[in-house]
């Protein structure tokens, strides 16, 4: 029996409630309110008290996918990593950097985000970074 | 108490305790274990009430027969007892182990959770959750059903008293019949939502006032379902945690002792 | 503005077996009663749920009677044994939170038409005398409810001591 | 926000505009209730009314898109009655004679008339707010989601300097924000217009210090926005685009105008936890992972850097974002490899100084800290602009009223307004997925006024045809008097009936490219009985 409690941040909006995922045997079970969070001082909404569920949903992709012909097939990481590198490489050779638009997520990691700019900036060149804040 | 329960660990005694530790500042619940015996250097106490009760038949469930140690005090023992007669979990599987049997010097002072003050409004138009059941019923029933109604009012439908509760298990809960209580919007059905939830308390709460901590509007939640623990001891003579039978609303019992409430 | 004269809305759940005969042989005998109120016919007194009173109440009734068999002659047996549990406790419960009194339980059998008639008067009455639900009331101006007339003084220091 | 999250409790006056607070940011709303519990002021400005209204002083709805209107009207009054802070203005500020010279025409009697909000009432807003002090703003897309969007926030921000509410304790203009890291997006220079830490790409020591760091010549032209790069698809300037964690085909505005434009895409990479409508339509997807499977960090919208930690492994052959950026990266002959997120973080640290500087993971602990952060002994800031303005003095905006850009007319009657619910969240693809959540609302619907229900004969549950110049939706008709008569609500969640097939692409914010997804003009007919 494995059993742990991880302190975590609930994902579900921009408050950033403390929330304790309990995991059992390396699945996700449950969440609790971190009672001692200078947030939400033990307390949680409805959706967060819910946060374990989509991350347990059977809706959720397990594979990359690679479009052919009109229908997605699973792929592998290598393989999907490379066609949509390949296509990025020759767009931006064809067309200029300016001619792709990455848009970064308010639902991601900071660190992420970082990352995703820095690829549109310094590995397409391009400016044409923008997200969701708007929406 | 650390070495007790090492002990109790390395014997076998126990396959696991659940206590917390502190991470980072903040007490969190860990589960103690033979594989890291080390780690009890970091149990503490003093932390405020999480539903371990929960853990525990969690755990429970998904390997029975594991002897399990949950730090605790009476109101867990009540919480495991009132489990126990619902076969959530089974009574010789835990042991809980109350800090208080421990010399001073061995565990930290229990962290009362924070009361918060009430406002001048609040006084004026809500409920005090520090009053006791009598106050209460001291007020004429008109201010009552104000007060409660402008505490229900607040409610932001999170479930929080539900999900919190170590007594709470079902599978398919009331408060979430459509039939029943309407869904969709933010001010829930007032006050069906929280009476329904009371009367299901009925035979079950241990008065651990989790469910009032993690209400994020402040209802005075552990007030409503002391008073239903009341009936429950008035009416049919049974203290929840500490009868052993099933909970009275529960069972059609032998005889009808109530009498009829008349008219006037 | 002179209102109407209240008309309670009153929710009955009779027990098929004993009560709604009363009230049948109540009518048949044409006995007078108040039309206030609303019969349902339920099986057996026990089948009525906390929830259904809650939920009659939510939807605006201003009272709530049960009626079921008498200890002992329930065609369940030991139906009404859980009946009387039930709306006692209920009945404590709805006192709590302010809307006491409002529910009723008796036990009538279906040759007890004067009984049916002489309850269903007097509980009539009772919800008369206490006015409209305080749910309904509340319910109507709820936007404002919040703050409209707040309880005398005396009431708020009753409550903080 | 200018301040934190748990300072509103202590505000003598909270002021709600534009913001369904229980239902989208339940846990601040619990402070509000604190605030009003101590006895604070509450006021709430909303088109609709909302659970927080019952307990408000003061409660109003104005005509959707009226608010710089309103809030002009009570700084008219505010001036007129000398309760604004002079000592403050003077010292703090400037522009304030454009500002009282604009406010003097917005008398109550013609805002009355503009807003629908009576005059009387304006009267009393502005009472309460300038004569309880401190006061707090608090708004959400109610405020920005117009083509007035950058003018209502400042006419927010004037309102607040009028009566001396900014870098005080408990008081401020606080957006609060949907989604989980949106501040964090912003401050990671996910932004067409600046690198990490608000620094213009137009600056050349700014793109110098990161051409440097990165090894590689940046680009130092402003970019495009989400609605631009949307007309640039159309146009074919844009040839491919990469969506992370994004679903705009339900988020943006006017989608049938947006589907025709994806098509023309020659490669659309979408990055998601779920197929979601717009993965559904892309040439390649990447399955990335969650909130539980990862370490990092997220900003949240008090600025509070708070840190994540992986609980579980990836689901099934999901990878983190960072990780599968990192790949595709190397993949393009740009290698960037990092043992972890703290490495990253690290990195983000050095590049944005002023805001970041001072934090580490290890000090972020589970508590956080609040940037600016710049040194590594430095508490973090709870509220900003607290001696002088970040910009040294606080500027009024000279705001003039300006109408939405479309209104009601015999065509289509109605005003429509979109937004969330308590149970979902944005488009509903982590929402949605989730049983509880799911059961709450499992359907889109329209909020009608008891009305217009009656005067188109329509009963709770029946189903209506709604229509606007971009399109049109079926949606069962919800019958509430929290809308105004003439008024529709549409939530935004539901890919099933999909309000953003309604509005309007064409009516944005001239500065910021925001949609106008608060207003739109549609007209209803009813389909069949429920």
């Amino acid at each position: 029996m494995e059993y742990k409690i991880i302190p975590s941040v609930c994902s579900y909006c921009g408050t950033g409630c403390g929330v304790l995922f309990k995991v059992m045997n390396g699945r996700l079970v449950g969440t609790l309110p971190n009672k001692t969070h200078p947030v939400n001082e033990g307390g949680l909404c409805i959706k967060g008290w819910n946060l374990h569920e989509y991350v347990n949903s059977f809706l959720r992709l397990t594979s990359p996918l690679v479009k052919v012909k009109g229908r997605f097939h699973k792929a592998t990481w290598d393989e999907a990593i490379q066609v949509a590198a390949d296509h990025f490489t020759s767009i931006v050779e064809k067309y200029g950097p300016d001619s792709v638009g990455v848009l970064v997520s308010a639902k991601m990691t900071n660190e992420e985000n970082f990352l995703a700019q820095k690829f549109a900036r310094a590995v397409i060149g391009t400016n044409n970074v923008d997200h969701c804040a708007r929406l | 108490m650390r070495e007790q329960i090492r002990s109790w660990l390395e014997s076998g005694e126990m396959d696991a305790f659940l206590g917390f530790k502190e991470v980072e500042g903040h007490p969190i619940p860990h589960l103690f274990s033979k594989a890291n015996l080390a780690e009890l250097e970091g149990l503490i106490v003093n932390a405020p009430r999480y539903p371990l009760e929960t853990l525990v038949a969690e755990m429970l469930q998904s390997q029975p027969g594991m002897k399990l140690g949950v730090l605790g005090d009476e109101t867990t023992r009540r919480a495991l007892n009132v489990l126990s007669i619902w076969n959530q979990v089974s009574p010789e599987s835990v042991r809980v182990i109350d800090p208080d049997q421990f010399a001073p010097e061995e565990k930290g002072a229990r962290k009362v959770f924070r009361v918060s003050e009430p406002g001048p409004v609040k006084l004026e138009r809500g409920i005090d959750n520090r009053l006791g059941v009598d106050a209460i019923q001291a007020l004429d029933g008109d201010d009552r059903v104000r007060r409660w109604m402008y505490e229900f009012q607040k409610c932001i439908k999170c479930y929080g008293c539900r999900n919190i509760c170590p007594v709470c298990f079902c599978k398919e809960c009331s408060l979430e019949h459509q039939d029943l209580i309407s869904t969709g919007t933010v001010l829930t059905e007032v006050p069906i939502f929280h009476l329904v939830r009371a009367v299901h308390m009925a035979g079950r709460c241990i008065d651990c006032g989790m469910c009032e901590q993690a209400c994020p509007a402040d209802i005075p939640l552990r007030l409503l379902y002391r008073k239903v623990n009341s009936i429950v001891m008035e009416l049919f003579d049974y203290e929840n945690g500490l009868s052993s039978d099933q909970p009275p609303l529960s069972v059609l019992g032998e005889k009808v002792v109530l009498e009829l409430k008349p008219i006037h | 503005m002179k209102a109407e004269p209240f008309e309670p809305k009153i929710l009955a759940f009779f027990c098929n077996w004993c009560t709604y005969g009363a009230a049948d042989l109540a009518g048949v005998s044409r006995l007078q009663y108040p039309p206030n109120v609303r019969p349902i016919r339920v099986m057996c007194s026990a089948t009525v749920s906390p929830h259904h009173v809650l939920r009659a109440f939510q939807s605006g009734a201003d009272g709530v009677l049960v009626g079921g068999c008498h200890v002992g002659d329930c065609h369940y047996i030991y139906g009404n044994y859980m009946t009387i549990k039930r709306i006692r406790f209920l009945q404590e419960l709805l006192e709590f939170v302010g809307l006491g009194e409002r529910l009723h339980l008796e036990w009538i059998s279906s040759a007890e038409a004067q009984k049916f008639v002489q309850v269903v008067t007097e509980f009539t009455l009772k919800i008369k005398e206490l006015g409209p639900s305080p749910l309904t009331v509340l319910s109507k101006g709820l936007p404002a409810m919040a703050l409209s007339s707040p309880p005398p003084r005396e009431n708020a220091r009753a409550a903080v001591g | 926000m200018t301040n934190s999250i748990g300072e509103i409790e202590d505000a003598a006056c909270v002021f709600i505009i534009g913001s369904n607070t229980t239902a989208c940011h339940p846990l601040i709303a619990r402070r509000v209730y604190k605030a009003k519990e101590k006895g604070a002021k509450l006021i709430i400005a909303d088109p609709r009314r909302i659970q927080l209204s019952r307990f408000a002083d003061l409660s109003v709805t104005h005509r959707l898109g009226s608010d710089t209107a309103l809030l002009n009207g009570m700084m008219h009054v505010i001036l007129r009655n000398g309760w604004h802070d002079l000592g403050y203005i003077e010292k703090r500020t400037e522009g304030f004679d454009e500002l009282s010279k604009t406010v003097e025409a917005y008398t109550p009697d013609r805002v009355e008339a503009i807003t629908g909000v009576a005059a009387g009432d304006i009267e009393r807003m502005a009472e309460l707010y300038a004569r309880n002090r401190p006061a707090a703003i608090l708004y959400t897309m109610g405020i920005t989601q117009h083509a007035t969007g950058v003018d209502n926030v400042k006419s927010c921000a004037n309102l607040a300097m009028l009566c001396g509410n900014v870098g005080v304790p408990s008081s401020g203009v606080n957006p609060l924000r949907g989604q989980n890291n949106v501040q964090g997006a912003c401050d990671m220079g996910g932004l067409p217009n600046v690198l990490p830490g608000y620094q213009p790409v137009t600056d050349p020591n700014v793109i110098d210090t990161f051409s440097k760091a990165w090894g590689k010549a940046l680009p130092n032209k402003i970019g495009m926005t989400i609605p631009e790069m949307i007309t640039a698809i159309g146009d074919g300037r844009l040839k491919a685009l990469y969506v992370i964690g994004e679903n705009p085909k339900m988020s943006e505005p006017d989608r049938i105008h947006l589907d025709h434009a994806l098509k023309k895409l020659d490669f659309l990479l979408a990055q998601d936890l779920f197929l979601s409508e717009t993965a559904q339509v892309a040439d390649v997807v990447f399955a990335a992972s969650s909130v539980a499977e990862k370490d990092g960090t997220f900003t949240n919208t008090e600025r509070r850097c708070l840190r994540i930690n992986k609980a579980i492994e990836p689901i099934g052959n999901s990878l983190p974002d960072w990780e599968i950026i990192c790949r595709l990266s190397t993949a393009m002959g740009y290698p960037m490899e990092y043992e972890n997120p703290e490495a990253i973080f690290e990195e983000v640290r050095r590049l944005a100084p002023r805001l970041y500087g001072g934090m580490t993971y290890a000090r972020l602990g589970i508590d956080g800290l609040m940037w600016p952060c710049p040194t590594i002994d430095h508490p973090g800031t709870p509220y900003v602009h607290k001696d002088a303005f970040a910009r040294g003095k606080g500027k009024f905006h000279a705001i003039e009223y300006l109408a939405p850009v479309e209104g009601p007319d015999e065509e289509y009657p109605f005003f429509l307004t979109t937004g969330r619910m308590f149970c979902h969240y944005h488009t509903g693809t982590m929402t949605r997925v989730s049983p509880h959540l799911d059961a709450e609302q499992k359907r889109g619907y329209v909020d009608i006024h008891p009305s217009d229900a009656e005067r188109i004969g329509v009963k709770n549950g029946d189903m209506l045809l709604i229509s606007s110049r971009r399109g049109q939706i079926e949606a069962p008709a919800r019958i509430r008097d929290n809308v105004n008569p003439g008024t529709l609500f549409a939530p935004m969640h539901f890919g099933g009936r999909p309000a953003n097939v309604l509005t309007s692409s064409k009516a944005f914010d001239p500065i910021v490219k925001i949609p106008e997804f608060k207003v739109s003009a549609v007209k209803v007919e009813k389909l069949v009985e429920g």
